[in-house]
């Protein structure tokens, strides 16, 4: 099979639904012309031309508002966020607009609003966000953010074909650091189902993007001495797989939760709420947690990776509940 | 080069903004009777121009209306049951008691519904020009904004976005001299909001809003030029606000003097005028029309009071495409829930 | 002690610090000449003149950036959505300009943003949403939200002196609605500090805003059979009053989490969370929710009504808990 | 009503430009070395307008400039040590390596840094401006926006509410050409940015950015205009972006005719000619400014690249204003913690 970086992946994913659907278009700021500030959408412009690879002004509200009313008459449309950060400006649109159509008048909205998302590369408190908490909140909107090349490709199609909102969040941590195997053609990773990126019995560690990475670290290190750590990767932030995190969790009675977000109001509180509220008396430890702290992200290197959960923060916390 | 219109044609939309004058009359009882639900916005003095606007668009067209544009959801088809049902909240209505007021609409039927916050649907609307214009369909997208409503950011992002684009969009703007109490020299400090398009390179014109035909031949102006990939249109229309933000304003703020001045230019009475002096229609003829309303308004008001309300349960139905599944209410199933676990 | 209304109270306290200092001025939409939609601000413009209660165009983003850049040049402004539901065009400012400046560089933001929030009075999905899951996850910002008039009172006050941007959100449904005394003059409702609204010593309820109410009547239902609870009104969101929180359920070993927002993502998960680090082995049951489901908020009465929390479902999660 | 510029006046302006230019190219330098953390954003080309307009303000005036202003932060006193030291990320930087570029500021030093929201600032600088008025101060608030900056909402919104309550703000929207990779016609559907005045009822004004002196007395008229209440100004300079985005992007996709016309009109050089025409200065003149400023730059970089990075637990204050309670790291304090309560 062939090796392609998470990045690869997720052209790949896209190229492919451009191909297989011509309602499937793009949009978004230096996306054409210059193939994206990342390059994802590199090459594209030549191969679908100016009407389906959309260079648009830095509107971001337009952007997803113009997206919206497409995806209402039958489009497929695929918009991009320079840089996740600015999806702020379109938190209106999304949560108030695009969210609630199907639930007031039964109106589809099936766009895709991706763009990259997290820290590490030292982007400052305006290029590193991560912004899952803040549409969590939202009934009609899905969101996604895989962590391998092969999740990566197969969740951009089923985003891509999702007849709902989905936020699509690509870590630009990953992008050329992560490779793997990816299948050539169609396959789709389902939304709304978690993964078991390794199985173990004694802890689970719930979590997702770059820090799937690095949870995997931790468990790596754990095993060595006999703790054998379950690492789910949730893939889908909403709706979350309550059955395999639940299933996961009722079989070991110990959870770390992880993520790099920041910690009070992260997702880990729902999942750790959803922990105890179905299966309360499986639980041999506190559900804990690793997360950034409670600040903006900052930019010079010791900082940021001084605010970043490290892998041995995620060891030491495995160690804490195994040992509850 | 002006499009006439035919005597049928004016009294098509006579027929229309008179049938919005008298739903919103019998709503205003009806509020007044405390059968409505929450607040009544009417479009007093405003029934022209939104009836002329929709009444320049054709089959295929889309259509999203602000609050003040009942008189264009009728010329589009809508029918009174439907605000009776939605201003009601019966389970009857077509959000079933969801959304309110003229918060509903369909794709099929071309009808966008707008959400509260104004300016939102300039960029949608960009949107559905947008796909228009890449499906190679000639339909244009049309919407409304007030003069309070253009000073949000995503006016100026959607107009600016569809200008860029060429997109077949036309915004009407509807200077009826306030937003809620705020009057139009605290919105903008400018005469005419049409003088906006200048700084997105479109097509700009300011009409009477209460002139009928002014209204319909600027807006078809707009739409043809939209249907030669000319562009976007930021047409305005000066109109008045004859009554407060909604029923419960009694719009002390206004200056008796500005409303008498409106009052004596009423589109609708405007319109009886033309058609009687130009011997198109006598008070026979509007009398017939008025019975023929109030017949319409009589029975779909009764098959909106003998609605029932909604099942309660709908309030749980219709998050997302799937089936949802809603979280389950507290605590009370959860023990056998855990059970079923084991 | 006067008796007054909920806004009748956070009026008194606007009036006082526009009083007590003059950098203390309102901008918002129709507050002026109109004294804004629910007439929280009737007769400040006469009282205070033109340049102190500012009447804006409708430009949430520019009303909550203005007030932004008169706060870091040493004013205290108070900004007001119409409907909290507005907001929503005032994320991207809150969350990016005013709550990392300090961080950033050291500057304080000392805004007020205040509305009305909350369902109840049939407004529809757009005027009548919780908000504060959207900010409860911004460092930098703080969020307060009373349930009584002389909390409202004494937390506008707080607010207005606090030197961190400070979101004072108004539940509508409790305008008019609730009575109670408020001392004349000058006093302060500490930001960070819940309050025990009932004592008791079976099952902690932590709640806030109309909940507060339907939490109370739940309390007073489910006395008459022995069961004693505490109810703890939280009035501060951000920060949590841990402390007060912990000590409350570390006594009961039991906590209902009531709120009227919707569930997933809602701010108790974060609570129940906390509860589960800190004071696990305290816990005799799961930490159970009261909220609303996962959807828009509807319009017509029977819809709102099934939608929005009531007190039957408080009672019998008590009792649910309770027995467990 | 020309303000004219004195000889030193002139040369002030030359070392401000000089300076900037030479420590971007000292910044290119580092970056290539890899002694810059993050991007590194150049305002090649554009050092003149940048400089000429913070020259026109005065003691008390704020300024808040965006990417592409290095020159005005030295205008207003910021040195080259806090420029290397931000983009080294240094401890000793203004903001403690907790943001980078010309993301700082201070209050006192009457500037206000951006964030990275393009248009955010309009708004905010707009209320400075509104304090500034109702304090009764002379102050005006002056800020930066793109071509591409212009399409965002808070564009518009700012620039409105400014325009309505008359405020002392004075806006430079500059044309560069480019937004990233887009070229302006992509941007807008309109020539002028300045052509956006009218639409809010505002002055407006069309200047070429790599004149100095044109920048110069244009923002002196805006700024006249603001002080006496006649309200904001947006001031448009037409430049141009002779590197790429950032140093990353080589702008392959700009047409190599149009950097060269715009080479030809380099402000700096421009400024010389000038100098040397009116016999105030020679290229000993600008040799010897060269020379002092790359006195300066060489101390302030040793003195950055001394510098140590920051303490790591410097990332978790200053969120409050009341020592903040970050929340602690996961579990390992916790027993003691649960301990401690019972
Ligand atoms: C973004 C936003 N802010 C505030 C409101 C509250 N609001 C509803 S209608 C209205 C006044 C609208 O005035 P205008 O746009 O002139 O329309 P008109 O009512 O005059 O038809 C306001 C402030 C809103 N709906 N959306
Ligand atoms: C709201 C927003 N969207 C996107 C970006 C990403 N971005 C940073 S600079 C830039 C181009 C800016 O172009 P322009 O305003 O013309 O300024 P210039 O770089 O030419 O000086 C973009 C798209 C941003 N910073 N803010
Ligand atoms: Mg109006
Ligand atoms: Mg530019």
């Amino acid at each position: 099979m062939p090796v392609l970086t998470y990045l690869e992946a997720i052209r790949q994913g896209l190229w492919e639904e451009m191909e297989r659907d011509e309602r499937v278009f793009l949009l978004g700021e230096d996306i054409g012309v210059y193939g994206g500030a990342f390059k994802v959408t590199e090459g594209f412009l030549e191969r679908f031309g100016e009407e389906r690879v959309i260079d648009t002004p830095i509107s971001e509200a337009a952007i997803v508002g113009a997206a919206i009313g497409a995806a209402l008459v039958g489009l497929r449309p695929v918009a991009e966020m320079q840089f996740i950060d600015f999806i702020s400006i379109a938190f209106d649109q999304l949560t108030n607009f695009a969210a609630k159509c199907r639930y007031r008048w039964g109106a589809a909205v099936p766009i895709v609003v991706r763009g990259p998302c997290g820290g590490g590369v030292h982007g400052g408190p305006f290029h590193s966000q991560n912004v899952e908490a803040y549409f969590f909140h939202t009934p009609g909107l899905k969101i996604v953010e895989p962590a391998t090349p092969y999740d990566a490709k197969g969740l951009i199609k089923a985003a891509i074909r999702d007849d709902d909102p989905v936020l699509y969040f690509e870590h630009k941590y990953l992008y050329r650091r992560i490779r793997g195997e990816v299948p050539e053609g169609d396959y789709i990773v389902p939304i709304g189902k978690a993964d078991v990126k390794r199985p173990g019995r004694d802890v689970t560690i719930l979590t997702y993007g770059w820090m799937l990475h690095k949870s995997l670290e931790a468990a790596e290190i754990i095993a060595s001495e006999g703790i054998e750590v379950e690492v789910v990767d949730l893939r889908t932030l909403l709706p979350l797989d309550d059955e395999t995190i639940l299933s996961s969790v009722a079989k070991t009675g110990r959870a770390v939760i992880v993520h790099e977000d920041t910690r009070t109001g992260g997702i880990a509180g729902e999942i750790a709420m959803r922990i105890n509220e179905r299966i309360f008396e499986y639980l041999e430890a506190p559900v804990v947690r690793v997360t950034a702290p409670d600040t903006p992200i900052p930019f010079s290197p010791p900082l940021e990776e001084f605010f970043l959960p490290q892998v041995e923060e995620i060891v030491q916390a495995v160690r804490w509940v195994a040992n509850y | 080069m002006e499009e006439a219109l035919t005597p049928k044609q004016l009294l098509d939309m006579y027929y229309y903004m008179k049938l919005t004058r008298l739903v919103e009359e019998r709503l205003q009882r009806l509020y007044r009777q405390g059968k409505i639900v929450g607040g009544l916005y009417r479009s007093l003095g405003q029934e022209g121009e939104s009836v002329a606007s929709a009444y320049a668009l054709e089959e295929g067209d889309f259509l999203a209306v602000m609050i003040r544009n009942l008189g264009a959801l009728f010329v589009r088809g809508v029918r009174p049951w439907e605000i009776f049902t939605q201003y009601m909240g019966k389970g009857t209505s077509p959000t079933r008691g969801k959304d309110n007021i003229v918060h509903f609409g369909s794709v099929e039927r071309g009808l966008i519904p707008p959400i509260s916050h104004l300016g939102d649907l300039i960029p949608v609307m960009a949107g559905i020009a947008l796909a228009s214009k890449m499906q190679r369909k000639r339909s244009v997208a049309l919407t409304y904004i007030g003069d309070g409503g253009t000073s949000t950011g995503a006016f100026h992002e959607g107009l600016n976005f569809a200008a860029v684009l060429k997109l077949p969009l036309i915004v009407i703007a509807e200077d009826n001299g306030y937003a809620y109490s705020t009057p139009k020299h605290k919105q903008m400090a400018i005469e005419n909001i049409a003088d906006r398009a200048i700084g997105y390179g479109i097509f700009g014109e300011t009409v009477d809003g209460n002139d009928v035909i002014a209204v319909y031949q600027a807006t078809r102006r707009a739409i043809r030029r939209a249907r030669e990939g000319l562009g976007p249109t930021l047409l305005e229309v000066k109109t008045f606000r004859m009554r407060g933000h909604a029923e419960h304003d009694d719009a002390w703020y206004v200056p008796r003097e500005l409303l008498e001045y409106w009052q004596k230019r009423d589109p609708i009475l405007r319109l009886e005028t033309y058609l009687k002096e130009h011997g198109l229609a006598d008070e026979t003829t509007f009398e017939e029309i008025t019975h023929r309303i109030e017949q319409e308004i009589e029975a779909d008001l009764r098959y909106a009071e003998e609605s029932p309300m909604p099942d309660p349960q709908i309030a749980l139905e219709g998050v997302y495409a799937e089936s949802p599944s809603v979280s389950e209410s507290p605590s009370i199933s959860r023990e056998s829930e855990v059970k079923a676990r084991s």
